[in-house]
């Protein structure tokens, strides 16, 4: 039987990684599970500098998700990796590292910055963070910004280039396509949708920064949706699934869908060891189903 | 009440330190998220929680029956840092957050105790291990003397003679926590209150959790150094520390 | 105390009406609640013939919400007019005619029928359904069809006139501007999520249509999050706030973010007497707070 | 098996009627919506259901406690028709559509049954009123006679003289129900099939549900006379009537 997958060049031995600011910078759940054992890590947005986030408090959790304002902090690409990326790079998986910049400028200071470091497999270039500042908002929904910012990053690296996407936007297929004619080697999506929730007893939000990310099993089928339409209109692009993935049944209607990898974010605060239930999940389907290549069942939903 | 037998083996905890507690009923999980809960007490071989009924995750909590599983991470957290030798430890606790100092009456029960509560019905005293002094109080007078806690703590160091040490170790609710930052830090320059004995205070706070192990970043608490995390920098922090305690959750 | 709140000039007894689709025309919950109680009864979507709808499966459950792709199926203005209305008018409530078309001439004739036929107080204009053909959708997300479709309408009805928005656009804000700007009274928020499921074991989307509208509390946080940017940026446009609200508490969070009405949904499927435990829960919540008027917490958030 | 005591007065059920069963646990409820099933018994004040664990809320149901609180809807739907006097009645059931016509065996003793079932296993006779005539299949030869059910009842029926119409009522999964009316309605053009008796077949179909009650039009099935609701112009239909079966959900 055959877990591997390619993204973007990239082989991964098996097709379930870690969502972005979900995983910290991977090191930290080595106590509850072996890094090796997966497919791929994404750590959390670094920026070319250390950030501070958004005031506390800054989650809370809603029916069947949770909403998030932590605000990308981070501390910096430099201490990254300098600290974090040799252990990392102890483990055999895939080390693909999610940043951001405040300006087109610091997205691609951040692209050469995180390349020339040597030892990171991938970049995703997040441009989809529902928690920062009205203006910022604009790189992940106009599609004019993303092709700039996309364009910019391409040139400013060799390493294989996922474009995270924002859900919150009217036309998912039309920010896609332009992230892949601007220089996409694979798209993730989704990230999480902005919400808002408020305490009715004190009458203020429930989280300080007002607007959070909503993400966890509520958001499935939103995700689930997106996917498969940008999957039908862009067949060859690789692309890593998430939004409210929870056991490998979830995943597995990611790949239906179209994902050739997923991403398992929430719930790897619900269990430490969700990413593992997740692979041994997958594998059980597949023998179940008799099917040989995990390959074979990409984008398989009959429609 | 909550006692939990650990279905694997897991190190004791220590004074302060927190556990992850969630449902783990299969796929349908709401709420979703664990819940973090200090650990009391453990002898033979169980973890002791005192648990308040708030919302979601400790209503479905106070219906457990016995035999239920629980999902659990821990122990976590920094815990209350030991009391040296020449040093006299006081407790303060406010409402439930007994929970979080009550294994420290174990560990030093020549300690001295303010509990304060809001009324006789809060009150959870018979089952802590007893302590060489503890003055109750509540707001309404039902049990204990009457008032808050900190007035009656002031005056009992204000009154305290002689050159040992105060160790205050605290938790309680976050007008608790905002007003023992006021009374003791040092650069909030009035440490002429604590008139002449040298009082160092700690106190765990809460902030919302989703992980515990400091990868969600969620449970931020602004301090002296920028923000900190509850779950791994604390949840105890001393008072010099914390700039603004967490908020009421 | 005083539950009374005015809405594009109709006093409603309360706040608390039914959502457009998940109440029949009323009459089939005449059996489980007196219709008397309610703020107001908005009916299933109408079009000026009869509508069949979707092929099943038409329904599937999510984590903490529904899929539907039920497709605007109805009895047509006519039948509506001439078999429900006489019914429905015997009750003391404010009854509101949800309503579409699949040109904008069917959309002003529908409206002119409506009118026409007397005994309906309201209008609500449904742009918003994702269970339509894709050309369908540009009405709720482009701002361009939309201000063409409110414009047209205003001028065939002296009625108020409700508009449905969509979520699934990237700037709700603009379009409810838009709406208002071409004469909308007032505004409805939200319609269903775009969301699809799979069957993983056949490989099948759990619904015939593909995609469906997710509905449930699962998008709360959304529809909260919407519903406070509109009533920020225009405070004086009588908002219609809905999304999940399965309790008082949940529409009081609605009330709070902005919300002068609010319409109870999926909530009506979990318990038929859903919308008046809220108008009961909502009576209580001010006796608690000591707020003599409803209408004294509308946009109350402390922010 | 699921025996519910209402909490207050209530009709009593017709063969083939639905109750839509949720758990009412207060604001935390995954999953949200109620699911329809059929009443196979009542007596003593009591409802009874036979229910197959399939996913999540049968899951739930099936670690009901005593004691425990569902809500329900019902009785729902229009039910089989009354058998005529001078009709003879066959009930087909196929694996847990037999809890949909159960009462039916109460009703009619003097019917024929023919229930079929994958194995053994999924049997559940001793939980049944007795008929006249029962015949058993497995589709692996494991109880009664090995084979498809409604082969056995096409030979029945073929075998069966005489000028007494015939109905048969049915419960069964979708293929069940899609050979059913390929088998016996009229429309199909094949009535020949029956060899001369006159056989009227009437099938409960299954069709996912959110209310039950006619407002949220999710389940529709396609009859000749366009879309109608399993939930009011069913869950019985005339075989007649319908073109495609509900779809395996
Ligand atoms: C380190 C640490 C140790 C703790 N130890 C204990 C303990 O030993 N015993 C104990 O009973 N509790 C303890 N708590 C608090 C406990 O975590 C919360 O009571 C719990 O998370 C509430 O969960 P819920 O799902 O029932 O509430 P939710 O349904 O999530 O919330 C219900 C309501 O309660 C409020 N709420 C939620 N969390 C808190 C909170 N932390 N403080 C005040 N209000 C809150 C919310 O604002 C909301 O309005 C501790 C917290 C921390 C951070
Ligand atoms: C009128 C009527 C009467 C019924 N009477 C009975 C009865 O007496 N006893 C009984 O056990 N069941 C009966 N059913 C079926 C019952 O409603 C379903 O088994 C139930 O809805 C499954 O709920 P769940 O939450 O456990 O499954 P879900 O978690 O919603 O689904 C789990 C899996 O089961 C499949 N599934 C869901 N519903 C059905 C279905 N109706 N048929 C086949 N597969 C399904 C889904 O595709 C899914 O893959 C009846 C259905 C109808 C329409
Ligand atoms: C606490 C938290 C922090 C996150 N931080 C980031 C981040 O730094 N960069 C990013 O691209 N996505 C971030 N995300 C989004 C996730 O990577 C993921 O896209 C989203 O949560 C949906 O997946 P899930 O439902 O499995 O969590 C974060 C999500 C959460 C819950
Ligand atoms: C089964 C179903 C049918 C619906 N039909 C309509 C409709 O005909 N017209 C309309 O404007 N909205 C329709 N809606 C959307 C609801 O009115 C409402 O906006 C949405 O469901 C969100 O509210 P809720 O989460 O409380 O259900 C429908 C929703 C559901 C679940
Ligand atoms: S709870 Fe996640 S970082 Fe502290
Ligand atoms: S179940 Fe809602 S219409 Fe039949």
């Amino acid at each position: 039987m055959n877990l591997e997958i390619s993204i973007a060049g990239l082989r991964l031995k098996n097709p379930v990684m870690t969502a972005s600011g979900t995983f910290g910078y991977g090191l930290e759940y080595a106590d509850f599970l072996d890094l090796n054992s997966l497919g791929g890590i994404v750590v959390k947005g670094l920026s070319i500098k250390p950030s501070m986030g958004n005031p506390p408090p800054r989650i809370w959790e809603t029916s069947c998700g949770m909403l998030n304002s932590i605000g990308l902090q981070n501390i910096g690409i430099a201490a990254f990796v300098q600290d974090k990326l040799p252990l990392l790079r102890q483990y055999d998986t895939t080390i693909i590292a999610n940043f951001f910049g405040n300006t087109i400028d610091e997205f691609v200071q951040g692209a050469g910055m995180l390349t020339e470091a040597g030892g990171v497999d991938a970049l995703e270039l997040n441009v989809s963070c529902p928690n920062k500042e009205a203006g910022w908002s604009a790189f992940g929904t106009d599609p004019v910004v993303l092709a700039e910012v996309v364009g910019q990053v391409r040139k400013a690296t060799t390493l294989p280039l996922i474009v995270k996407l924002s859900p919150n936007v009217t036309d998912i297929v039309e920010m896609a396509r332009v992230a892949v004619d601007a220089g996409a080697d694979a798209l993730s999506l989704i990230n999480t949708l902005s919400g808002m929730a408020i305490d009715i007893e004190s009458k203020r939000p429930r989280l300080a920064n007002i607007v959070g990310g909503l993400s966890g099993p509520a958001i499935k089928p939103v995700a689930i949706r997106m996917l498969w339409q940008v999957h039908r209109a862009l067949p060859s692009t690789p692309l890593i699934g998430m939004g409210g993935i929870m056991t490998a049944d979830d995943a597995i209607e990611f790949i239906l869908a179209g994902a050739r990898a997923v991403a398992i974010g929430t719930a790897n605060f619900v269990n430490p060891q969700a990413t593992l239930q997740v692979i041994g999940g997958i594998e059980q389907y597949l023998i179940r189903h008799q099917i040989e290549d995990i390959n074979d069942i990409v984008g398989g939903v009959l429609c | 009440m909550l006692v939990l037998s650990p279905m694997s083996e897991t190190p004791w905890p220590h004074a302060g330190q927190f556990y992850m507690i969630g449902q783990g009923v299969g796929t349908l999980r709401e709420p979703l998220l664990k819940r973090p809960f200090s650990c009391m007490d453990y002898r033979d071989g169980l973890l002791y929680f005192m648990i308040k009924i708030r919302g979601r995750l400790t209503g479905i909590l106070s219906n457990c029956t016995p035999g239920a599983v629980l999902e659990l991470i821990g122990p976590l957290g920094s815990g209350f840092p030991a009391v040296e030798p020449g040093e006299r430890l006081v407790i303060v606790a406010g409402g439930i957050g007994i929970a979080s100092v009550a294994m420290l009456l174990r560990d030093y029960p020549e300690a001295t105790l303010f509990y304060g509560v809001r009324s006789a019905n809060d009150l959870f005293v018979d089952q802590l291990p007893s302590v060489a002094r503890s003055y109750i109080t509540s707001d309404d007078g039902s049990v204990g003397l009457m008032g808050n806690v900190l007035e009656h703590l002031r005056q009992y160091i204000a009154s305290t003679a002689g050159d040992m040490a105060i160790k205050v170790y605290a938790c309680g609710p976050h007008a608790m926590t905002e007003q023992l930052c006021r009374m003791f830090a040092v650069k909030a320059g009035n440490s002429s209150e604590t008139s002449g004995v040298t009082v160092e205070a700690f106190v765990s706070v809460e902030e919302r959790m989703a992980c515990g192990i400091a990868t969600c970043l969620g449970c931020t608490v602004s301090t002296v150094d920028g923000y900190r995390l509850v779950c791994k920098d604390g949840p105890v922090f001393n008072v010099n520390d914390i700039i603004t305690a967490a908020h009421e959750s």
